[in-house]
């Protein structure tokens, strides 16, 4: 495989995830596909660093970080989430339009 | 006396005033009071000391002060004086103690007021002496804001939309400066702020100052009440209370005018000249317009009003003439309309504050009523139209000699303003100083010799340069004749 | 100079961070806490102030860069956070479970700013980036009134999360482009079109925490649904943050990026013309405070899309003094509102009866947004707009002047009803000793540096020098 | 005493008076008349000592008041014949109207007020006349516009009386407006307005002819000629010394006094001449016409000062200074005899109707009745009274080198003058018995006679008997008068007189005929004809049409800017605001709410930025 196939998976994935932020009504799910977005970027970042023969430790750590990022990310939106969900009873982002205007 | 800073003591007089006054507790209304008059008293006492010690022969910035202020940006608080703003600091301070002394009865939320106004008069003081355009526009901007708490609060008649509106015109105005004082600093090298230096000539090639201009001469153009841009002067003249309508008129209105002569035409001379002309047609219309709109209305202070975009079309058409005539006559024009509009508004505002009525129809006879009080708009009246023996005449006399010299169409058809000039005023006395009195008014009191003498000083000033005009004239001379050689070599 | 000595503000704050932890893990009362915080915060802003001269990388060679930028940064972060932390007494915006956690919040958040500051590396970058979003998030969704507090956090998170996932794939290409993500291996990575590309999605998410079009969308609501103390942090803190890291990556962009400057000249009349304009119509003072922020963002953006050496040192210039003005504004809300409700404009009636103080605060803070003298927001604006024309964008000074005009309208109108509205109905607010000492130094560094804006203005130059431009 | 020093008091002691009057003794009408009477006295002293001490050069005292730029402006005194004669004349008749006042207005509230204005219209007269520069001309020029303001509309109270003052003010300004223009023209074209150096220049033809031009706008409506006549019969509105001292005396001939002061100008000037004839006997004839069916007394004087000075004008026009001055100084003494005894019928009777004061009996004040009769017959140019003199040497100058027209216009005036005056006379000596006077109006005679018993009538009857002999007597001072100007006196033989006297006998004959023998209907020849006396009565309709052409039309243009300013300016600004907010409205909906609406906006921007961006620096 070249880089610009690995590019291209990397492209994909992160318009997946675009799409199910932005197409999805449930709020977990549109954070779902915010974190396929970041996993696009990190399969960029080591795509790059593979054919590109940088320091090997470099994407790896830059990776390791992100994921654990993106997971105290997740964990704080669950909780916002879940707060939501006691107070509307739902979860669906249409539900969410009092602040407009 | 050399080495004492003069200039900021009379800048920071009514800051200081304003600073006691936000600390003062609010039941302390007469101290607060006196405080501010003694604010106005000192700036008064050391604006005529300026005025004395002033060496008209030598001319030029006097009494310099220059302190770095911003110096990585080349800002410094320079402050000086010329004979023009030797004569408007006094302006300022003739209408400030006056306007203090005429609001004496106030009961109304008196701290506020005097820490709005005394903001104000710090301002303005600010902008006649500064030399840097930064600091410059500070101070305008410190002289523009406080207009609109006073006349929103204390005003009458559509206060708050009147507030707003003047303030809005005013900051669409401050819009136009923005480019167009940074543009002179930009253009010029990015070096100095100095209007002196950057008066240089040869600073700024003749497109570049034919380009930035107009932006200037109106920005500064609509707080100085130009044609077409001035009709939130009327109508904010209208809404505030009489001190703030002093100040308005008698020395806010004279910023504008102050700005395009001293950073419009003095730091683009040839820009001044290539659209002189377009200007002066602006400011004539404006001088005959406001004569034809005052004969229409109803409430005195709508007529005094208009009287002022009238009046001030004069000072403008005078600094558009670009001559040593009609720059001295626009600068003493300047100084007697702010003492005549002080004094008009003054009257008017006592009237008012018993009657609380302003409208002409409803009024006839008053002289019969309250002589000494009406004779105060009567002598206001006249210096309105121009009678020889108040100041004022001989402004326009100047403006006019000057104007028919350089644009004798425009000329002759200002001094044809006269004649409506003289109508309207004469129909607001025909109307309500003179005729059969009405007797729903028979009880109004007379002023108290207290309350009379912010109006009697007014008239006497009005009188003194009426009679001694060359006091005055010699004064500006002393900055304009500077300005002759660049008249002479466009 | 000793390394870690170079990272004396950040410990300063961490400690704060672990004091507060403490304080929470033992159950501290909510008067002990603020104590804690309130000093560790002032240990905090003397720390930083003493740090104002430090010079270095503590760490690893071009990762993380203390100078007068940094420096500066962390300042104006510093200062934002005592004054937040020094109106959280009461808090009663906010739940009463959680009045003691926010405290932990600030502290974290601002650890995230001040790191933001200094990171000269693209992975520390978003480290912090991140880092300093986690906490406001959080803050964000403890209003007591839950039902805004929950929609906004909600949409503030995944906003940003999404911001943030487009930054992080920017910043994958920017590695893939030049095979680094240290910013001056960056800076000196030949220009191609897939940096660029890589510059502009990175952009986004840090436009995001700038509020600025289009990723602005969050800030009135989160303005507005956040504890007032949150939004304080959020209006102030977050913002200076927010140019620092713009300023680091974009001095990164070089100077032969003709398009990405239109870009942000566009993006830049867009914030500030629509956040004008929508505040015009608001009623809630929250929300007009984030569109007005929106504005904000626009006019800063002058001085960052400009990037010369002027419009850097002016861009910094704005948002430290930025910082007390709007701080002024939060103080108000958070001392008119009534049992921790949102003000609407309409609340402020009769401030000057029912509180002279905080009706001159409200003051001050409105002419400084306004940009009138004598607070400092004249003088920003005239830094920004000379930076402008000085670049030629001679329209671009008329179009921020003209959007001020229009912002003067609302800022009026509030002026308008807290001096003119009788106090009817409204009872007279009694400032605690806090909220006044807040009151007074927020006015009085708005007053210092309006009439004397010159030393401020020095460190802003310093600083932007200090960036390298 | 020295001639600056006699000048200063001359010209001092009324400003004083002014002030004295005005402000000092506001409460004290006693003081303020006396102060005022003795500064009358002191001028009119210094003026008369001026002019018996006068020397054949002019002297000039002067002051600086502006020295600035281009302009140079003094003030002072130029003392030679003109202003001597002239100074003389306005102080002493200034003299006898305050005297006759005393008595006139002994009950007026305010008749201290009015003794200060009469101060100070002496002060601005005054300076007027002694002004050795054109500024400081047109400096009081505007300052006895002013005080003619105040004293016409004296009784402030009578909207009839303010009306007038304005409409006097605002029409001698647009003559003003004139001279303003001129005097700045004459000062670019000399850089003086040293009156001296003035008239010692030469100019180039079209530009005098437009200054002179504009000179003559200002004297037209100053000394009322068509078309700016129609102010001064409604200045009859004022106290009857009022009229007697500035609207027939003094103050209208500020202006044919200024033609006489640049006389040289106009002398250059072919074309304006020709037009000041042509105005001048218009005015005269015109005016005339009106006074013949004027019913009210002081209306009949008031159109006949106009038409009076159309005279002068005619003199000066023609080319003699000395005939139009002679008549100037003539006409100030009859007519303001004319005016007292007017005023003298008016207060005792208290009617201004000619017909009215005859029936009650107008005779009996004897004294009055002979000064009536003998100014009368001066001014009908009655030999050998003063107006006669100076009338035919009008007549005789239009006869040398001036179409015909101009002297049959002149002759046509004088009898008319001669008619309309007699017609006065004998309405007021010879009321008609078939008239509807019933012995009930000899009462009120009777009372006002012991009402005016109580004061002293001396202060009536001296003015009026010392300007009778000067009606009498000033004619044989011609020759001196002329060789004060530095004329000489040209005495017109009888061949060339004949005429002029035969019309004026016509017209006395025919007022005879009409109103004074015992049988006559006492109903003239025009009022015979309704049509003209229409016509007459009404002014030529000319006020009517004034007033619809000229008020109508800068009230429609103000209306028309006033709703310009409303619904243009106002309403443009406000139209600017709303549309704002409405933009504001707009742009709040575009914050829709739908948190994937504003992800998905955000990414597409920022995708075509980035790709525009990118591909843009790949080009």
């Amino acid at each position: 495989m070249t880089l610009e196939a690995y590019l291209l998976l990397a492209l994909l994935l992160f318009s997946m995830g675009l799409y199910a932020v932005l197409a999805r009504h449930n709020l977990i799910a549109i954070l779902i596909g915010v974190e396929l977005m970041l996993n696009a970027a990190n399969i960029n970042f080591l795509a790059f660093n593979y054919f590109l023969h940088l320091d090997p430790a470099m994407a790896q750590i830059i990776v390791l970080f992100v994921i654990g990022l993106a997971a105290a990310e997740a964990a704080i939106a669950l909780a916002i989430i879940l707060k939501l969900y006691r107070k509307h009873q739902s979860i669906d982002v249409d539900a969410m339009r009092e602040l407009r205007g | 006396m050399s080495d004492m800073p003069i200039l900021s003591i009379i800048l920071l007089a009514p800051l200081v005033a304003f600073l006691i006054t936000v600390v003062l507790p609010e039941a302390q209304t007469q101290l607060i009071k006196i405080i501010n008059a003694v604010a106005g008293l000192t700036t008064l006492v050391l604006a005529l000391v300026v005025w004395a010690s002033y060496d008209k022969d030598l001319g030029g910035y006097q009494m310099i002060e220059d302190v770095p202020w911003v110096p990585d940006f080349g800002i410094h608080y320079t402050v000086a004086v010329d004979g023009i703003s030797v004569v408007l600091t006094m302006l300022t301070a003739i209408v400030f103690l006056t306007g203090v002394l005429s609001m004496w009865t106030l009961e109304k939320r008196v701290k506020e007021y005097f820490a709005f106004m005394g903001l104000l008069v710090f301002g303005v003081f600010g902008v006649f002496i500064s030399l840097d355009i930064f600091v410059f526009f500070f101070f305008y901007e410190v002289a523009v804001l406080p207009m609109y708490p006073l006349i929103a609060i204390w005003g009458s008649t559509r206060k708050e939309y009147s507030a707003m509106k003047l303030t809005i015109f005013l900051m669409v105005g401050s819009a136009l400066l923005f480019p167009g004082l940074i543009a002179l600093f930009v253009e010029s090298g990015g070096h100095t702020w100095n209007l002196v230096a950057l008066s240089q000539a040869g600073t700024f090639s003749e497109s570049t100052q034919i380009f930035i201009y107009p932006f200037l001469y109106i920005g500064f153009g609509i707080l100085a009440g130009m044609w077409p841009f001035h009709s939130w002067s009327p109508t904010g003249h209208v809404a505030a209370p009489t001190a703030v309508s002093m100040l308005h008129a008698g020395v806010l209105m004279k910023l504008g005018a102050f700005g395009i002569l001293r950073i419009a035409i003095g730091v683009l001379p040839l820009g001044a000249a290539y659209w002189a002309p377009t200007f002066a047609v602006l400011a004539t219309i404006g001088i005959v317009y406001g004569a034809f709109v005052a004969m229409r209305q109803t409430d005195f202070k709508y007529v005094i009003g208009f009287s002022s975009v009238s009046h001030m079309g004069i000072v403008l058409l005078g600094l558009n003439t670009l001559g040593v005539d009609g720059v001295n006559g626009a600068v003493f024009q300047m100084f007697a309309h702010g003492i005549m509009t002080a004094l008009f508004f003054s009257a008017v505002g006592f009237i008012y504050d018993q009657t609380h009525d302003r409208d002409i129809r409803h009024f006839g006879g008053l002289v019969g009523q309250i002589p000494v009080a009406t004779s105060f708009f009567i002598l206001a009246a006249l210096c309105g139209m121009g009678v020889p023996g108040f100041a004022s005449f001989w402004a326009e006399l100047l403006v006019f000699i000057e104007a028919i010299r350089v644009f004798p169409v425009l000329g002759m058809v200002a001094i044809v303003g006269l004649v409506f000039t003289a109508a309207y005023v004469l129909r607001v006395l025909g109307l309500a100083i003179f005729g059969p009195k009405n007797s729903d008014w028979d009880e109004l009191v007379e002023p108290t010799p207290f309350l009379s003498i912010p109006r009697i000083m007014l008239i006497a000033v009005l009188l003194f340069f009426g009679f001694v005009p060359s006091l005055m004239v010699d004064m500006i001379s002393s900055a304009t004749h500077i300005f002759s050689a660049a008249g002479a070599s466009l | 100079m000793n390394q870690p000595m170079l990272f004396v503000p950040e410990f300063a704050l961490l400690a704060g961070v672990l004091l507060l932890f403490a304080c929470t893990a033992l159950g501290a009362s909510q008067r002990t806490t603020w104590l804690v915080s309130t000093l560790s915060a002032l240990a905090v802003v003397v720390a930083c102030l003493w740090g104002l001269g430090l010079d270095g990388e503590p760490f690893f060679p071009g990762i993380y860069r203390v100078d007068a930028f940094s420096q500066l940064f962390k300042l104006g972060v510093a200062v934002a956070l005592a004054l937040c932390v020094l109106i959280s007494q009461q808090s009663a915006s906010m739940r009463s479970l959680s009045r003691v956690d926010a405290h932990f919040f600030f502290f974290m958040s601002a650890l995230g700013m001040m790191m933001l500051a200094s990171a000269t590396e693209l992975l520390t970058l978003y480290i912090a980036l991140e880092l300093s979003a986690y906490g406001l998030y959080i803050l964000a969704a403890l209003h007591r009134h839950e039902r805004i507090g929950g929609e906004s956090a909600a949409k503030y998170i995944l906003f940003g999360a999404a911001a943030s996932a487009v930054s992080l794939y920017g910043i994958s290409m920017i590695f893939g482009a030049a095979h680094s993500t240290y910013v001056a291996a960056v800076a000196s990575s030949p220009m191609s079109p897939m940096l660029l590309f890589g510059i502009v999605l990175t952009l986004a998410g840090l436009l995001f925490k700038l509020a600025a079009f289009p990723v602005h969308a969050w800030a009135p609501d989160a303005y507005q649904g956040a504890p007032h103390e949150g939004a304080a942090f959020l209006g102030s803190a977050s913002k200076v943050a927010a140019v620092a890291v713009l300023l680091r990556v974009l001095s990164l962009a070089g100077a032969d990026a003709e398009q990405l400057q239109t870009m942000l000249l566009v993006i830049s009349v867009a914030s500030m013309t629509l956040g004008n304009l929508a505040a015009m119509v608001q009623k809630d003072f929250k929300r007009l405070l984030g569109f007005s922020a929106v504005a904000h963002a626009g006019y800063l953006l002058i001085g960052l899309a400009v990037l010369s050496p002027l419009g850097a040192a002016s861009a910094i210039f704005y948002v430290l003094t930025y910082v007390p003005i709007i701080l002024c504004a939060f103080i108000v809300v958070s001392a008119v509102s009534k049992h921790g409700r949102n003000p609407a404009i309409a609340d402020l009636a009769g401030l000057y009866k029912r509180s002279p103080l905080l009706a001159l605060v409200l003051l001050v803070a409105m002419f400084g947004l306004a940009g009138i003298p004598p607070t400092p927001g004249l003088a920003g604006k005239w830094f920004l707009f000379s930076a402008a024309i000085d670049a030629g964008f001679l329209w671009l000074v008329l179009v921020a002047a003209v959007n001020a005009t229009v912002s003067l309208y609302y800022y009026l109108r509030v002026v308008k009803e807290a001096y003119l509205t009788p106090p009817e109905g409204y009872e007279d607010i009694r400032l605690s000793p806090a909220f006044t000492m807040a009151s007074v130094f927020a006015m009085l560094l708005v007053f210092f540096t309006g009439f004397y804006p010159g030393p401020v203005f020095q460190l802003a130059k310093e600083a932007a020098i200090a960036l390298g431009l | 005493m020295s001639h600056s020093t006699l000048g200063l008091i001359c010209l001092l002691a009324p400003l004083t008076a002014f002030f004295t009057a005005l402000v000092g003794f506001r409460n004290n009408h006693r003081a303020a008349m006396a102060t005022v009477l003795l500064s009358g006295l002191a001028s009119a002293l210094c003026a008369l000592l001026l002019l018996a001490q006068h020397s054949p050069q002019p002297e000039l005292v002067t002051r600086s008041w502006i020295h600035a730029g281009g302009v140079d402006i003094y003030f002072g005194l130029l003392l030679d014949g003109k202003t001597l004669i002239m100074g003389a004349v306005v102080a002493v008749i200034t003299l006898c109207i305050q005297t006759y006042s005393l008595n006139y207005m002994a009950t007026d509230p305010g008749r201290g007020r009015f003794f200060a204005f009469l101060a100070l219209f002496e002060w601005a007269m005054l300076c007027f006349v002694y002004s050795p520069s054109l500024m400081q001309t047109f400096v009081f020029w505007e300052l006895v516009g002013l005080a003619s303001f105040f004293l016409i509309g004296f009784w402030y109270s009578k909207p009839s009386a303010v009306a007038a003052a304005k409409k006097a003010f605002i029409m001698t300004r647009i003559g003003d407006v004139g001279l303003f223009i001129g005097l700045i023209l004459l000062f670019q074209s000399t850089h003086t307005l040293d009156i001296l150096r003035l008239n010692a220049t030469h100019f180039e033809t079209t530009r005098i002819e437009l200054i002179t031009l504009l000179l003559f706008v200002g004297i037209v409506g100053k000394s009322a000629q068509f078309p700016l006549h129609t102010w001064l019969p409604d200045a009859m509105e004022g106290p009857t010394p009022v009229s007697a001292l500035l609207h027939s005396a003094t103050m209208v001939a500020a202006g044919v006094f200024l033609f006489a002061r640049f006389h040289n100008l106009f002398m250059q000037a072919e074309l304006t001449l020709t037009i000041v004839l042509c105005i001048a006997t218009f005015t005269a004839v015109l005016s005339s016409t009106m006074a013949m069916v004027a019913k009210d007394m002081k209306r009949v004087l008031a159109y006949s000062s106009i038409s009076q000075l159309g005279f002068m004008l005619m003199g000066l026009g023609a080319g003699s200074l000395f005939a139009g001055y002679f008549h100037l100084v003539t006409h100030a003494v009859f007519k303001a005899l004319l005016f007292l005894c007017a005023g003298a019928y008016i207060h005792h009777y208290e009617t201004n109707d000619i017909i009215a004061i005859g029936r009650a009996g107008g005779r009996k004040l004897r004294i009055v009745t002979a000064g009536l009769v003998i100014g009368g017959a001066a001014l009908a140019g009655l030999p050998p009274l003063a107006g006669f003199f100076s009338k035919e040497l009008i007549i005789g100058s239009l006869g040398h080198g001036h179409p015909r027209i101009f002297v049959i216009g002149a002759l046509l005036a004088s009898f008319m003058t001669a008619y309309y005056t007699f017609r006065m006379i004998f309405l007021v000596t010879r009321p008609n018995a078939d008239s509807e006077a019933s012995p009930d109006q000899e009462a009120p005679d009777h009372e006002a006679d012991d009402h005016h018993a109580e004061g002293s009538l001396l202060p009536t009857h001296a003015p009026i008997v010392l300007l009778t002999l000067g009606a009498i007597g000033l004619g044989f001072l011609g020759d001196s008068i002329a060789r004060l100007l530095g004329q000489s006196a040209h005495h017109p033989a009888l061949a060339e007189m004949a005429p002029a006297i035969g019309v004026a006998c016509f017209g006395v004959l025919l007022a005879w005929l009409d109103f004074g023998r015992s049988a006559a209907a006492q109903n003239g020849f025009v009022s015979r004809m309704p049509a003209v006396r229409r016509l007459f009565e009404q002014g030529w309709y000319l006020d009517a049409l004034y007033k619809k052409l000229f008020v109508g039309l800068a009230q429609a243009i103000a209306g028309l800017l006033f709703g310009l300013e409303n619904r243009g300016f106002d309403g443009g600004a406000d139209g600017i605001a709303s549309g704002t907010r409405a933009a504001g409205r707009t742009a709040a909906k575009a914050q829709t709410g739908r948190l994937q609406l504003y992800i998905g906006t955000s990414i597409l921007l920022f995708a075509a930025a980035a790709l525009y961006i990118g591909l843009g620096a790949s080009r």
